[in-house]
């Protein structure tokens, strides 16, 4: 029934529309606290301790699950690997958290809804890029829709190795971050 | 004869104003355990430790929280209108301080007593939907809209059963003067003599802190945070505390009314001391039952908490407030009031426990296995 | 105007009260949507008008990169479409290239694989019976209680196969390695623990009056609908007719087990899927006793495998019943290391395109747990 | 699959040219022409798209047959031969299955769209859709399904290329962004 290559095949031209620009990072606006415009400077630093303890000892986190990586991040939250302990609680809405877990491979489709949540979160905000697929694309470093890493939107704090991680290496990651955020209390407002 | 007569009139100022800054203070520490009390509560209901490193067993928990949420960003939604987004957590905070200038904590214990202290608490406690309207619809969020318009229906329509069995107890009493109430109950508390009553008025309460299974205006799982979702940083917590502070004010109120409040086992001869003790115990047990509640009951569908209340609730409590008139006006003796009121709480709660005893199951577990081609289409 | 207008003839005639339906976007971040998948919900008040699903946001491109891969490099990407439950994958698309190869795989593999695609399973419909529990909104309880189980299954899992949850146990012919000395006592101990975790669940949800309340009712679907649909699994099940692969198209050696099929109440709605769910837990704890007891002796791995697959010119169409519906691969190779095509029929891609006759005519707070009982695992919907 | 030509199929083709299963459709249905082949596990039936439509009405309808179920579509790029979607129809109540192969042209890759016949078809079509540019006219809304809206890309087509992978991060040259 059919002539083989009686109709040349036409030539395929990909056309990917808008996406370029659905795709640019985000540039991170600088924070600036009423306290440090208020107390002097000698009063300042107990000030940032204090705040920096209790920020780093009450880290919201968005319930936001990607792909595989979200079910480890589950299984860390829930009772054999308990991320309640350093009274780290799940939050459903980006307002009331203050950390983003992007546990799982990152799509050109998805990228601008992440976008769109990293803006809508108060500010001093962190960004745990979990497992390979959110830190490099992870497995699917040869497909083009996939985003070769989520720092190329939104920039992101501390990075946890592992295809899917294991919870122990995500509260690893947790205890860095809690770290960072000791070290850095001078600067974030 | 209340405690502020006999002061002149500078002074009784002056009393008030200690008087409130005392309950207040002695709230914002309850609340700011409460929520650490409920998280350590929940996770011992779901096999796993509460915070734990923050402080002792997680004890400066609450005080981390509440700084970090001090200093989040201020954020206000661009389509929310400004003023009423803005004012919308402190409408929702004041009607729960308004109500704890009357709670009786001890014999003269209380910031004011009023001689209309139930109805005082109706009127104030039936202000907060004001807040929670204004949040729901301020916020310019379709979640939050849906959230308010959720809340306003199930508390106004949970209201009229929640007054209608406050009014059963207050014709026992003969009066809506709180520490009278709370006197009469030295031998029995009203619990007894109104067990539907009580039933009743714990189920409406569960639904006026839109809490366990009536919960829809805050869905965590559907409308994503209900009308507190545009909301971050302080004002977000001002909404947790308005939720814990009304947890805390209608308990130590229902111990009051129905369990007999600091009077009960022989409160009232006994020093202040152990009538303070009585009040907060009671009031503890009443918060833990709702917490439990919280951690296993799911959640009703907004038209069978609807149907639920217009349809069992109200019915149920006017039967109940004509059988109280029936008896009170004739004189017919205490006990009865005790009968008719058990028969009401055992139907309800026969009722639900009776549906839940039946457990469907899947009928091929005992059935013998058939091959697909023999097995009926 | 008529003198003494009925409502519904009033609100006919005068546009006075015409609501706007409101699209709620049940965004690709929402707890409920269990990953990132998006329901653009029209809704009139509370209840649904209409209801179009986005599905895409995790296309990773399974069919593409198995395209550009050796036989056996591909397991990575096949046991991470249906991420709740690793193995049960990697069987179905070992067995298609043992198919397509024609390769012989010793008697003790095919009873282990069957083994650790029954616990695979258990730990999916567990996920799904907990998380379930939670959109209907108790708070976490359910969940975990059903992750206490989970992480048991994922601890025996470590010591056999190496990894908690993709452990590419499974090989083209056989398996990686054999069972540990010991296994068995523990793996008693597991099911023992199972089954208790089943009856902790059943007392929690099943007991509770307003779990079964709000699911009795939803969305029913009749057999023959279903079958249109596509849809397959529980969700097939639950309309009363008994179908289920492993027992219609005998595949490994389920053909030599015993094991009983449980199906709904006949009305197919939300509560007989997870009754069903339920049930069949039960089941694959029983066939994981017979796999033990049945256990031969023998290889674990066929001998006489090629250093690099080389498969010319086949086709074939591998259905296995995968923990959600029928996970069927459909395999071409024409010469050379790598498959010309492997496709994968999603199961949760199927039941998930039926959602908007599942939904439509139920309240906001029903579509999320009509979408919680179909159950359904992004990895697998987007490929 | 044999890859001699296909001579037009006449009516008097001895009968064991049907292996198995398409014994029996070619009885039930001897006005439509195909040629059957076995495959690993089950019977392949190649036609054109112009007899598709009357195949699938014919294979769900008839008593004896009833394929009720929709289970599978795969569309495959056979880069000289044009574009093949390879459908499959099982039945519940008989409990068999057939694998029909429609050939289609390599310029016009158009095809009849089963979703009347089949609720299950329209998700499955809409993929072969967007992933190997397959046109089923008559389908509701053909748009992307896995991909954007707005983008015109084939990827399971043996000439989409595949990105190479990039080991350096974006830091480091201090790119930004990235590029296609």
């Amino acid at each position: 029934m059919t002539q083989p290559n009686a109709h040349p095949v036409p030539p395929y031209k990909p056309d990917f529309g808008a996406e370029a620009d659905r795709l640019r990072p985000i540039d991170l606006p600088k924070p600036r606290a009423a306290y440090k415009m208020v107390l002097p400077g000698v009063m300042q630093v107990p000030a940032d301790t204090i705040l920096a303890i209790s920020r780093k000892s009450s880290i919201w986190p968005m319930t936001f699950g990607l792909a595989c990586c979200a079910i480890e991040m589950m299984g860390a939250f829930m009772s054999n690997h308990d991320l309640d302990r350093f009274g780290i609680v799940p939050f459903a809405s980006p307002r009331q958290s203050d950390c983003l877990i992007i546990s799982g491979t990152v799509t050109k489709k998805m990228a601008p809804a992440i976008k769109l949540i990293y803006e809508q979160m108060p500010n001093p905000k962190y960004v745990i890029s979990m497992g390979a697929c959110a830190t490099n694309g992870g497995p699917y470093t040869e497909y083009d829709r996939v985003l070769q890493g989520v720092d190329k939107i939104i920039p992101v704090d501390v990075y946890v190795p592992g295809c899917p991680p294991r919870p122990e290496s995500l509260i690893d990651g947790f205890i860095r971050l809690q770290e960072k955020i000791m070290e850095e209390k001078r600067m974030v407002g | 004869m209340s405690f502020g007569d006999h002061i002149p009139w500078l002074w009784a100022w002056v009393d008030v104003v200690v008087r409130v800054v005392i309950v207040a203070l002695v709230m914002t520490l309850i609340v700011m355990y409460l929520t650490y009390g409920e998280r350590k509560f929940l996770a011992r209901l779901q096999m796993r430790l509460g915070p734990m490193r923050t402080g002792p067993w997680g004890l400066l928990q609450a005080i981390a929280d509440t700084f970090k949420l001090l200093t989040k960003e201020d954020l206000r939604p661009a389509q929310a209108d400004r003023w009423v987004f803005e004012i919308a957590p402190y409408a929702t905070f004041v009607p729960v301080l308004m109500v704890l200038v009357t709670l009786p904590f001890a014999r003269d214990w209380g910031v004011r007593n009023l001689s209309l202290g139930m109805f005082y608490v109706f009127a104030a406690l039936g202000l907060n939907i004001v807040g929670i309207l204004m949040a729901g619809l301020g916020s310019g969020n379709k979640y939050a809209l849906l959230g308010g318009l959720r809340a306003a229906a199930q508390m106004i329509s949970y209201e009229i059963p929640l007054v209608i069995s406050l009014i059963s107890v207050a014709m026992i009493a003969q009066s809506l003067d709180l520490n009278v109430i709370t006197e009469l109950q030295h031998r029995r508390p009203f619990v007894v003599l109104q067990p539907l009553g009580f039933v009743i008025f714990f189920t409406a309460m569960l639904s006026e802190l839109h809490r366990a299974p009536f919960d829809i205006p805050v869905a965590e799982s559907e409308i994503v945070g209900g009308f507190t979702v545009e909301y971050s940083g302080i004002r977000w917590s001002m909404f947790q505390l308005t939720e814990y502070a009304s947890m805390w004010a209608w308990s130590v109120f229902g111990s009051v009314v129905f369990l007999g409040g600091w009077e009960w086992p022989w409160g009232g001869d006994v020093g202040w001391g152990y009538q303070l003790f009585l009040t907060f115990l009671k009031s503890f047990l009443w918060i833990a039952s709702v917490l439990w509640i919280r951690g296993t009951v799911p959640r009703l569908r907004i038209d069978q908490l609807m149907s639920f209340c217009w349809k069992v609730l109200l019915p149920l409590s006017l039967v109940q407030l004509l059988m109280n008139g029936f008896i009170i006006v004739y004189g017919w003796p205490q006990e009865l009031l005790f009968a008719t009121s058990a028969v009401g709480a055992a139907g309800l709660i026969g009722f639900i426990v009776m549906r839940g005893l039946h457990r469907p199951k899947t009928p091929s577990l005992v059935g013998t296995y058939k091959q697909p081609q023999g097995s009926s289409a | 105007m008529t003198i003494w207008p009925t409502e519904r003839e009033y609100l006919a005639e005068t546009d006075a009260f015409d609501t706007v339906d409101m699209t709620i976007n049940v965004g690709p971040a929402h707890p409920a949507t269990h990953g990132v998948f998006r329901m653009i919900l029209t809704v009139d008040g509370e209840m649904v008008v209409d209801c179009e699903p986005v599905i895409g946001y995790l296309h990773r491109g399974l069919e593409k990169l198995t395209e550009n891969a050796d036989y056996r490099q591909a397991m990575g990407w096949w046991d991470r479409t249906d991420y709740l439950a690793g193995m049960s994958c990697e069987m179905a698309y070992c067995m298609a290239v043992e198919k397509l190869g024609g390769i012989e795989v010793p008697e003790r593999a095919e009873y282990i694989r069957v083994m650790m695609a029954e616990l695979s399973r258990i730990a999916s419909h567990l996920i799904a019976v907990g998380s379930f529990g939670q959109d209907v909104g108790s708070f976490g309880t359910s969940f975990t209680y059903a992750w206490r189980e989970r992480e048991r299954i994922y601890d025996f899992f470590e010591e056999v196969a190496g990894d908690r949850m993709f452990p590419t146990y499974l090989r083209p012919g056989g398996l990686q390695m054999d069972l540990p000395e010991n296994y068995e006592p523990r793996l008693r101990w597991l099911i023992n623990s199972i089954r208790q975790g089943i009856d902790d669940l059943d007392g929690l949800l099943t007991g509770n009056e307003i779990f079964v309340e709000r699911c009795r009712g939803l969305s029913p679907v009749t057999t023959e609908r279903a079958i249109n649909l596509g849809l397959t699994g529980p969700m097939i099940r639950a309309t009363g007719y008994r179908w289920d692969i492993r027992r219609a198209v005998p595949y490994s050696v389920y053909d030599q087990l015993d094991f009983e099929i449980p199906i709904g109440n006949g009305t197919g709605d939300v509560l007989d899927r997870y009754l069903v769910r339920m049930a069949e837990m039960y089941q694959s704890t029983l066939i994981v006793e017979q796999c033990i007891e049945k256990l031969p002796g023998g290889l674990v791995l066929n001998p006489d495998l090629p250093k690099t697959l080389r498969i010319d010119d086949a086709e074939c169409y591998i259905r296995t019943e995968g923990t959600k519906g029928e996970y069927s691969v459909y395999g071409m190779a024409r010469g050379g290391n790598k498959p010309y095509r492997m496709k994968l029929r999603s199961p949760s891609f199927c039941n998930l395109s039926a959602l908007k006759e599942l939904v439509v005519g139920h309240y906001v707070a029903d579509a999320v747990i009509i979408l919680g009982s179909l159950d359904i695992v992004l990895g697998e919907v987007d490929k | 699959m044999s890859q001699e030509s296909q001579t037009p199929v006449t009516e008097e083709r001895p009968a064991e040219q049907y292996p198995g299963i398409a014994a029996l459709i070619h009885k039930k249905l001897p006005a439509i022409a195909f040629t059957a082949t076995e495959t690993k596990d089950n019977v392949d039936l190649r036609i054109g798209p112009e007899s598709l439509l009357e195949l699938a009405r014919g294979l769900k309808d008839t008593p004896g047959l009833d394929f009720d179920y929709f289970n599978n579509l795969t569309a495959v790029d056979m880069v000289d031969e044009g574009l093949h979607a390879k459908y499959f129809f099982a039945s519940y109540r008989q409990n068999h299955s057939v694998q029909v192969t429609v050939v289609t042209v390599p310029g016009q890759p158009n095809l009849p769209s089963l979703t009347g016949l089949y609720a299950a078809a329209n998700w499955h079509e809409r993929e072969a859709y967007e992933m190997v540019g397959l046109v089923f006219d008559g389908h509701p809304d053909l748009k992307n399904l896995l991909l954007d809206e707005d983008l015109h890309i084939h990827p399971l087509l043996k000439a989409h290329p595949l990105v190479k992978a990039e080991i350096l991060q974006g830091i480091e040259d201090a790119t930004p962004g990235f590029k296609f």
